[in-house]
C-alpha cells in the first residue's frame, strides 16, 4: 500500500463513518433539484429553462461544501507534518485527496445526472449530459483543491478560499450550463463542452504538482 | 391509560391484540380484494385503472394516520418520558415509511395513464415525498447514537416538528389547485353526501380497515422486538461484569 | 559514530525571536533532552530539527553535512505533541494509515501485534473517539516500534501517560539508543530519563521574548 | 455582559477572523442570481417567473451552508460541557447561537434583496421584498438551529443533517416563493406572507427552548 | 461542613461497563486525587461527578442530597482534559467568553490582571493558535482565579506544564481547600498534591473491561 492508496482510503472511511458527505451531498443535489419545481411552481417550460443553470450550481455546491474542512484537520492534528517527514513524495498524498473528494463530491452527481436532468424535463441523451457532468465535477474539483491549499496558513483562510473559488468556478458554470442548453436546442453545438474538456485536459496534471507545492509552502 | 406503558403488562396484552389483529387482517384483505379486483365496477371515466384506488388510497390515509400516532407517541415521551412511546416510534417509523412509499409508488402507478405523467412537482405529491423523508429522518436519527435512548428521544423531537407537514399534505389540494384530486370522502364538508359511489365505497372502506389490522398487527411484532433487543443490550452489560 | 548537530541557530515566530544562537550537539546513542519553562522554545527547535520550521539563523547538520529533505524523510521519526489520530477511524486504521505514510508496515497483522505489545489488543477496533486520553498517546506511541528510524523526535510524550506507560516508554527510549539511536525529546521532567545531555533553552532567550504589538 | 452577548459576539468574532461566511454568503446570493439570466439567455420574461423561487432558494441555501459547523466546534473542544455548568441558562446560548447565525447568514441577504429582485426584473416595492425576507431567512435560520442540535451528536451528523432539514425548509421556500410571485401579479393577495410570519412568530420562541433541550439531549 | 460524595456508582461507556460499585467521600478543605492507569475511567467518574455523564447506577451527592441541575451549575468549577479556546481568538476574548458562560467576571480589566498573575500578560492580545500548549493550558488554569466556585473538578491539569507552572497550580489548589473548598482531580501524579485523599479507580474494574465485539 503506499500513500495515495492510504491517503484515498482514510479520507473516504473517515467520510463514510461520520461525515457522511458521500450520502449527504447526493441527498442535497436531490434535494435541491426538487427545490427547484417547488420554488418556480410546477411550470415545466419555466424549469426546462432554468434547469440547466440549477443543475450546474447544484455541482457546483457539492464540490464547494466539502472543499474548507478538506486540509483542514489533517493541518490541525499534525498529519501533515508527518507527510512533509514522509519517504514517499507528497504528490501522492494530494492526489489520493483529490480522488477522495472527487469520488464523494463528483462521481455519485455525474451518475445521477442524467435522471435528475430528466426530472427537469431536459431532453438530452444521458451520454451527453455525461460528458458534460465529468468535466464539469472534475474541474470544481480540481480548482477547489489549488484554492483549498492556497488558503490554507493563511489568516481569514475561509473568506480567502471563497474569494478565490468562485471566480475560478464562474467559467466552469457558465461553459457547463451552456453546455447542457446548447445540446437541448436543436442547434446542438459542442463548443462549450470542448472548452470543459479542454480546461480538464489542462488542469488535471497540473493540480496535484501546484496542491504539493503550495503545502510545502504552508509549513511553518 | 399508562399502566400499560410498563412493559411487563404491555408484554400480556400484546399477544392477544396480536392475534385478533392478524385474524381481522386477514379476513378484511381477503374480503377487499375480492371487492376491489373483481366484484367493483370499472369506472366510467378511468375504467380498470381506478383498481389501483384500493390500495392507494388505504395506503395515503395509514401513512398520514402512523405519522399521527408516532407524533402521539413523541409528545408522551418528550413530556412524560414514558420508554415505551419511544419504543412505538422505533417500531412505527419503517412500516409507516413501506405505506408512504406504497402511496407515492401506486399513485405514480395510476399517474401514468390518468395525467400521463408519472410525477408533477404538485403540492399534494410533494408534501407526501416530504412525508416520506421525514420518515427516513426519524428510522435514521433512532439509529444515529450509541445510546438507544437518545436516538428515540431525537427521533421524537423531529416527529414533533415534522409534524407541520400533515395540515399541509390533508389542505394541499385545498389550498392549491393541482392536478390531484380533492379529498371527497374525508372533507368535512361533504361528510352529509359522500362524493364517491357506494360499490367503490364499500370496498375501499373493507380494504383500508384491513390494512389498519396489518398494521397493527405488524407494530406489535416490531414493538416485541425492541423490548426484547432493549433487555439484551441491558442483560450484555451486566454478564459482562459477570 | 553519526553526529547531530545544530549550530547558532536561532528561531523567530511570529514577530518575535523566540531564542538565539543556541548549538547542540549529539551522537548516536545518546538522548538529548530539551527542557525550559513553557513557550521558551522546545517544539519550535523540534519543528527546525525536522526540517517543518526554517531557522531564522544557523542549520542543523549530519556528519557535518546540513540535512536536506531526502535524507530528513528517511531518517526523522516525528512524534508531535498533539495526536494525528482520525476519530472516526478505528484504532487499526488510523495505524495502518501512519505507519504507512512513515515507511512502516501496513499490513494489518503486524500492528495488530504491536498493539498486542502496548496492551491495546483489544481495542483495536475501537473507533478512536472511544479512547481515553491516555490511551490515544499509547496508540501514537506503538509507532515507535513499528517504524525503523536514525533520529527519534518526540514532544512531551510522557502527557496522559500513566505509571506503566512512562516505564514502558522510558524502557523503549533507552533500548533504541542502546542499539544506536539517537533521540531528542522535549520534556518537562528530565529525571525520567535516566543520564541524558539536558539543553536549558530558556537561557538562550536573553531579550529574545521582547514583545512586538501585533494586530490579532 | 451576559451569555447571549458573548456567545454572539465570540461566534461573529471567530467568522469574521476565520471562517469568513460572512463575506461568501452575500457573494454567493450574488453570483447565484447573476448566474440565472446568463444560463436563462436574458429572456425577461423567463427570469421574471423564475425569479421568485430562485431567490428564495439563494437565501435557504445561505442559510444551510453554516449549518454543519454550527454547533461541531463548540461540542468537541468542550465548550458545550462548560455551558451545561453555567449558572445563566443556556437558552441564552442558543439564541446567541441564533442571532450570530442570522446576522451572518440572513441580514447581508435581507439587505441585499430589494435590490436582488430588481435585478431579476421583479416590480415590487422594497418594503414588500423586506417583508418577505425578513420572516423567510429568520425562518431558515431558526429551522436550521434546531436540525442542528437534532443532528449534532448523531452518527453520520451530516447526511442527517440534510436530511432533516430540507424538508422542514421546503414550507418556508413554498410560502415565500408564492408570496414574492403573488405581489408581482396584479392580484396581491398577502395570504402566504402572513403564513410566513405566522410560521415566525409561532417559531421564534419555541427555537431558543427547543434547541436547549436538545443540546442537554445530547450530553454525555 | 460540606460532604460531596457519590454512592454503589457504576459507570457505562459504548457497551463496556467501566467500573462498578465505587464509592467517595469528600468533605471541604479536602482534595481527592483519582488515580489508576489509562482508561480505568478516571475522567468518565469526573463526568459523572459534573453531572455532564449519567451515572449507570448510584448517584452523587451533596450533603446528602441529590445534586441537580441547579446546584451543579451554581457550584462546580469544570476544568477538562481538552481546553475551550478557540484558536482564531485572542487570549483575552477567550477569557472573557469562558469567565462570562461561567460567571466570573468579563470585563477586560479584571482578566487583564489575572493574566498578568500568570505571568501571561503580554500575551493577552495574541490569538490562542499562536500559543504554546503550556500556555494554552496555563490560560485556562487562569480561570481559577477568575470564577468563585465550591468544588473543582480538574482533569489531568499538570500535562503541558513547567515546573513553575506546576508548583504555581499546586499551591493555588491548596489555597483554595485551605479556604475550605473541594478539590477532585484526576492525575497520574498524586504525590504531587501533598495531603489528599487517594481513590485508584483500577480497582473497581474487576472484570468490566472485557471486550463485546462491536461494529466501527
Ligand atoms: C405519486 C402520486 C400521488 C400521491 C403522493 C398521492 C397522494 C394521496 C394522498 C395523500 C391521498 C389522501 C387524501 C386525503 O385523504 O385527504 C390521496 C387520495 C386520493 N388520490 Fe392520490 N396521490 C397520487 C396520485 C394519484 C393519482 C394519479 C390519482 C388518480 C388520478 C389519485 C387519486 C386519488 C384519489 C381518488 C384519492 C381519494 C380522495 C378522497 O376521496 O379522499 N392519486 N392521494
Ligand atoms: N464516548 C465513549 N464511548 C465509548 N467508550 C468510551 C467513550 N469515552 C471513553 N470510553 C471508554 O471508557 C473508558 C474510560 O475512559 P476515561 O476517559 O474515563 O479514562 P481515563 O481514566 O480518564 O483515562 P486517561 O488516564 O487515559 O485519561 C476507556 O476505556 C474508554 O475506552
Ligand atoms: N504559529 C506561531 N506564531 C507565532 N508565535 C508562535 C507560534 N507558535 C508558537 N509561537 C510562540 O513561540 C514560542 C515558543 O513556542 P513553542 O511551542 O516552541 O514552546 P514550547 O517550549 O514547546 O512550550 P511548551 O512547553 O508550552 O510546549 C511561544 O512563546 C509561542 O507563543
Ligand atoms: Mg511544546
Ligand atoms: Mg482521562
Amino acid at each position: 500500500m503506499n500513500h495515495l492508496n492510504a491517503t484515498m482510503l482514510k479520507d473516504l472511511k473517515t467520510d463514510f463513518r461520520h461525515g457522511g458527505q458521500f450520502l449527504f451531498l447526493p441527498a442535497f443535489f436531490l434535494l435541491i433539484v426538487m427545490l427547484y419545481p417547488l420554488g418556480l411552481g410546477a411550470n415545466l417550460k419555466v424549469l426546462q429553462t432554468a434547469a440547466p443553470g440549477l443543475l450546474m450550481i447544484a455541482a457546483l455546491l457539492a464540490s464547494l461544501l466539502p472543499l474548507e474542512k478538506l486540509y483542514i484537520d489533517d493541518m490541525k492534528d499534525g498529519t501533515i507534518d508527518l507527510l512533509m517527514l514522509s519517504p514517499q513524495p507528497l504528490s501522492f498524498y494530494s492526489t489520493g485527496k483529490i480522488l477522495a473528494h472527487w469520488i464523494i463530491a463528483g462521481l455519485p452527481l455525474v451518475i445521477m445526472s442524467p435522471v435528475m436532468a430528466m426530472m427537469m424535463g431536459l431532453s438530452i441523451n444521458w451520454p451527453d449530459v455525461l460528458l458534460i457532468f465529468i468535466p464539469a465535477t472534475l474541474l470544481f474539483v480540481l480548482i477547489g483543491q489549488i484554492a483549498a491549499a492556497l488558503s490554507l496558513g493563511a489568516r481569514r483562510g475561509s473568506v480567502l478560499l471563497a474569494l478565490l473559488v468562485i471566480p475560478l468556478y464562474i467559467p466552469v458554470l457558465i461553459f457547463g450550463a451552456g453546455a447542457l442548453d446548447l445540446l437541448q436546442t436543436e442547434n446542438p453545438t459542442k463548443g462549450p463542452m470542448l472548452f470543459l474538456w479542454a480546461g480538464l485536459a489542462f488542469t488535471l496534471p497540473v493540480t496535484p504538482l501546484v496542491t504539493t507545492k503550495l503545502l510545502k509552502m504552508q509549513m511553518d | 391509560m399508562f399502566g400499560y406503558a410498563n412493559p411487563k403488562k404491555y408484554k400480556t396484552l400484546s399477544h392477544y391484540i396480536f392475534l385478533t389483529a392478524v385474524i381481522l387482517a386477514t379476513l378484511f384483505l381477503g374480503f377487499g380484494l375480492y371487492l376491489a379486483l373483481i366484484a367493483s365496477p370499472p369506472d366510467y371515466q378511468q375504467s380498470e385503472t381506478v383498481r389501483i384506488m384500493y390500495v392507494h388510497v388505504p395506503a395515503a390515509w395509514l401513512s398520514m394516520f402512523i405519522y399521527v400516532s408516532m407524533a402521539v407517541a413523541a409528545l408522551v415521551l418528550t413530556i412524560w418520558k414514558h420508554t415505551l412511546a419511544g419504543f412505538y416510534i422505533r417500531a412505527a417509523a419503517p412500516i409507516g415509511a413501506a405505506f408512504t412509499a406504497a402511496c407515492l409508488i401506486s399513485g405514480a402507478l395510476w399517474g401514468q395513464p390518468t395525467w400521463g405523467t408519472w410525477w408533477v412537482w404538485d403540492a399534494r405529491l410533494t408534501s407526501v415525498l416530504i412525508l416520506f423523508f421525514l420518515y427516513l429522518g426519524a428510522i435514521a436519527l433512532n439509529n444515529a447514537y450509541d445510546n438507544p435512548d437518545k436516538g428515540n428521544q431525537a427521533s421524537a423531537w423531529l416527529v414533533l416538528i415534522g409534524s407541520v407537514n400533515l395540515p399541509i399534505i390533508k389542505f394541499s389540494v385545498e389550498w392549491w389547485n393541482t392536478l390531484h384530486q380533492p379529498a371527497s370522502l374525508t372533507s368535512l364538508s361533504k361528510i352529509t353526501s359522500p362524493g364517491i359511489h357506494p360499490d367503490m365505497l364499500t370496498p375501499l372502506l373493507v380494504m383500508a380497515f384491513g390494512f389498519l389490522c396489518l398494521y397493527g398487527a405488524m407494530v406489535i411484532l416490531r414493538l416485541d422486538n425492541e423490548i426484547l433487543g432493549r433487555k439484551i443490550h441491558v442483560l450484555r452489560l451486566r454478564t459482562i461484569n459477570g | 559514530m553519526a553526529v547531530f548537530s545544530g549550530k547558532n541557530l536561532s528561531c523567530a515566530r511570529g514577530h518575535r525571536l523566540i531564542f538565539e544562537d543556541l548549538s547542540f550537539e549529539i551522537e548516536s546513542g545518546q538522548i538529548l533532552a530539551l527542557t525550559g519553562s513553557n513557550g521558551c522554545g522546545k517544539t519550535s527547535l523540534l519543528r527546525i530539527m525536522a526540517g517543518l520550521l526554517d531557522p531564522f539563523t544557523g542549520s542543523i547538520k549530519w556528519n557535518g553535512e546540513t540535512t536536506d529533505n531526502e535524507f530528513l524523510s528517511h531518517n526523522i521519526l516525528w512524534m508531535a505533541q498533539e495526536t494525528p489520530l482520525k476519530p472516526q477511524l478505528s484504532v487499526i486504521e488510523n495505524l495502518q494509515f501512519l505507519s504507512c505514510i512513515m515507511g512502516g508496515p501496513s499490513d494489518k497483522a503486524d500492528i495488530q501485534e504491536a498493539l498486542e505489545k502496548a496492551g491495546l489488543g483489544r481495542f483495536s477496533h475501537y473507533p478512536v473517539s472511544y479512547l481515553s486520553m491516555g490511551q490515544r498517546r499509547r496508540t501514537l506511541l506503538t509507532l515507535l516500534y513499528l517504524v525503523k528510524r536514525k533520529i527519534w523526535l518526540i514532544d512531551e510524550p510522557t502527557n496522559h501517560l500513566d505509571k506503566e506507560g512512562r516505564d514502558h516508554l522510558v524502557k523503549g527510549v533507552s533500548d533504541y539508543v542502546k542499539q544506536g539511536g539517537i533521540t531528542v525529546i522535549a520534556t518537562h521532567r528530565p529525571e525520567l530519563w535516566g543520564s541524558c545531555t539536558i539543553l536549558d533553552i530558556s537561557s538562550f532567550r536573553e531579550n529574545a521574548q521582547e514583545e512586538i504589538k501585533e494586530a490579532a
